[in-house]
């Protein structure tokens, strides 16, 4: 099938596509609307659960299962990276050489680091208070790390992140949910049910029973996960090299 | 809509609909620039719209990008060092003009919220932005001489 | 005008998808796939709009003061975002292996190397 | 719908994102997309959704672009070695 084809084919499908989803859209409820049955209900809930953010008790209470879902979709694709990205037998590592990085921006790199590290445990600590949460502050604190390869170089990363201790933890905070959810089982309600321990009061960091523990699991194995995968990716585009002459 | 919304729509519609276009077309050297710059005008949209919708909890949805914004055009400086070396970005007048609205957009925030936490936070993330968007402009113009190394 | 949203959201997933099938780099379909993704978080979050409404965190806000918004949708969309991009890691990630093998990343050449 | 941010917002993402398709080097499109990830992050938080724009703050502004890069590099440098040992 050469390329003409395939493009009119693709546009035809297109079109049909097109056509049914604006067709939808024409039907569904307008925008903005007043009539949010399942969200009032699910406000309702978290309320009378005390927790503050609403979001948070909907991921780590109402539908803390889904979450269970999505966190076992994360750790597969991490998973997936480590294999697909390992180093094999024709290839060899070249030591990184020291970067030349003009003062002003090493200076903000290393001076900018530690807070936004403090930034992305904020996000996850108050994440059943105010926005943010346990995904977010994960990325944000993972993300920061990197700042000592933008801002100095790759040794001086590999120095403060041994990637073992992140796999190790993204294992460990993936069953720590696992077991928070059995522990519920063992108490003698349901898998993941919010009953273990009491509600608190109402917006502070321990309030809402178990979402504080679950959210904090989760804030560590997705800075585990973007930690690891983000070794494999440099490891791959800076130290790997293929075999040569061979 | 209140004056907070209007001025972060204004802002948004001017500022980073020009940014979109800027990213989009041109060579390089001005793409580059254009992504430094709309982190640099939408972190003061977002504050303008916490002080508009009277929620202060959203003043961290500007911190985070304060933090990050500046981060991800390093990334940008870093990863195309070889190709901007040989065509360096230079803009002073759109980074000081971005970095004067943010800490006007900031100063006048302040002086509406009155002493207290929030006005630190306000500072913090005032400070993080201008600074941030004036290094990563400068890692842009040459931050990595090395060029493409490690 | 009430539909804009929706409109805009299929804008963004055919775009995407188009993208997609007429790409000639595999790193480029990998970001014309994250396109589409934005596409479905448009789409929820317009489901979940309610006008003169606010976010139903009630850290700074009296519950039952203001009228608020609905947080189901806001809650797939937030775990979506972030393990859409371990996914998108794990195509780059296949991608890279793709070059490693066959020396392209283009979509066609692949093809013919099958044939 | 009298919100003209909403409104904005959303002209705004749909503008990056059919952008993020037509530019078809990786390079310019991470580019593209960082600025898209902005957009999103703006329409979220008008569309009273600050934990998602938040989400979609630290996916976009540094992660998604970090990542496409070092894949490119990757390529690339691999292209690259292949040309200069083909000859040989």
């Amino acid at each position: 099938m050469n390329r003409r084809v395939r493009l009119l084919m693709v546009l035809a499908g297109g079109a049909g596509l097109a056509a049914l989803l604006v067709a939808a859209c024409l039907d569904m409820p307008g925008f903005g609307g007043d009539r949010h049955p399942y969200g009032d209900r699910a406000v309702h809930e978290s309320l009378a659960r005390r927790t503050a953010n609403t979001i948070a008790s909907v991921n780590f209470d109402q539908r803390a299962f889904d979450t269970l879902g999505e966190m076992t979709i994360l750790f597969g694709a991490v998973l997936g990276t480590v294999v697909l990205l390992r180093q094999t037998r024709d290839e060899r590592r070249a030591a990184p050489r020291p970067e030349d990085v003009a003062p002003p921006v090493r200076r903000y790199a290393l001076a900018v680091l530690p807070v936004a590290v403090l930034t992305g445990l904020y996000v996850i600590a108050h994440g059943q208070l105010s926005p943010g949460g346990g995904f977010q502050g994960g990325v944000v604190a993972a993300t920061a790390l990197h700042l000592l390869y933008l801002g100095a170089d790759y040794r001086a990363l590999e120095r403060i992140r041994p990637v073992g201790l992140y796999e190790v933890g993204d294992a460990l905070a993936a069953s720590a949910y696992l077991v928070l959810g059995l522990a519920g089982v063992l108490a003698g309600t349901a898998f993941l049910a919010n009953t273990l321990l009491p509600y608190g009061t109402f917006n502070t960091l321990t309030s809402g029973g178990t979402v504080p523990l679950l959210n904090a699991a989760i804030g560590m194995e997705v800075a585990c996960a973007v930690v690891v995968l983000l070794a494999r990716f440099l490891d791959q585009a800076v130290e790997i090299e293929e075999e040569s002459g061979t | 809509m209140n004056g907070w919304t209007t001025a972060a729509t204004l802002t948004f519609a001017g500022g980073v609909g020009a940014t979109v276009w800027g990213v989009a077309t041109g060579p390089l050297r001005r793409r580059v620039v254009a992504q430094n710059l709309s982190s640099a005008l939408a972190c003061p949209g977002l504050l303008l719209l916490a002080q508009g919708y009277g929620r202060p909890a959203y003043v961290d949805l500007a911190l985070v990008l304060a933090l990050l914004g500046p981060v991800g055009t390093l990334v940008f400086a870093r990863l195309l060092a070889e190709e901007l070396a040989a065509d360096p970005p230079a803009s002073p007048w759109a980074t000081w003009c971005a970095a004067g609205f943010a800490a006007v957009v900031v100063l006048v925030l302040c002086a509406a919220t009155g002493p207290g936490r929030a006005m630190v936070k306000l500072l913090v993330t005032g400070a993080l932005l201008t600074g941030g968007n004036l290094v990563a402009s400068r890692a842009l113009a040459g931050g990595f001489p090395g060029g493409r190394r490690g | 005008m009430s539909v804009l949203p929706y409109l805009v959201a299929v804008w963004i997933f055919l775009v995407g998808a188009h993208g997609l099938a007429t790409s000639r780099n595999l790193i480029h379909a990998v970001g014309c796939l994250a396109v589409c993704q934005s596409g479905t978080y448009v789409l929820l979050l317009a489901v979940g709009y309610r006008e003169g409404a606010t976010a139903p965190v009630y850290a700074d806000l009296e519950p039952g003061s203001r009228p608020v918004v609905d947080p189901v949708v806001q809650a797939l969309a937030l775990t979506d975002v972030v393990v859409g991009a371990t996914v998108t890691a794990l195509l780059l990630a296949l991608v890279m292996q793709i070059a490693k093998r066959h020396g392209t990343v283009d979509p066609d050449e692949l093809s013919e190397l099958r044939g | 719908m009298d919100d003209p941010a909403v409104v904005v917002a959303l002209l705004l993402v749909a503008a990056a994102a059919t952008t993020a398709v037509a530019v078809r080097d990786p390079v310019r499109q991470a580019l593209v997309l960082a600025v898209l990830g902005l957009a999103l992050a703006v329409l979220f938080t008008v569309l009273q959704a600050p934990d998602v724009a938040l989400s979609q703050l630290a996916v976009g502004s540094a992660l998604t672009p970090l990542l496409l890069l070092l894949s490119v590099r990757k390529v690339r440098r691999r292209q690259k070695q292949e040309t200069k040992g083909e000859p040989e």
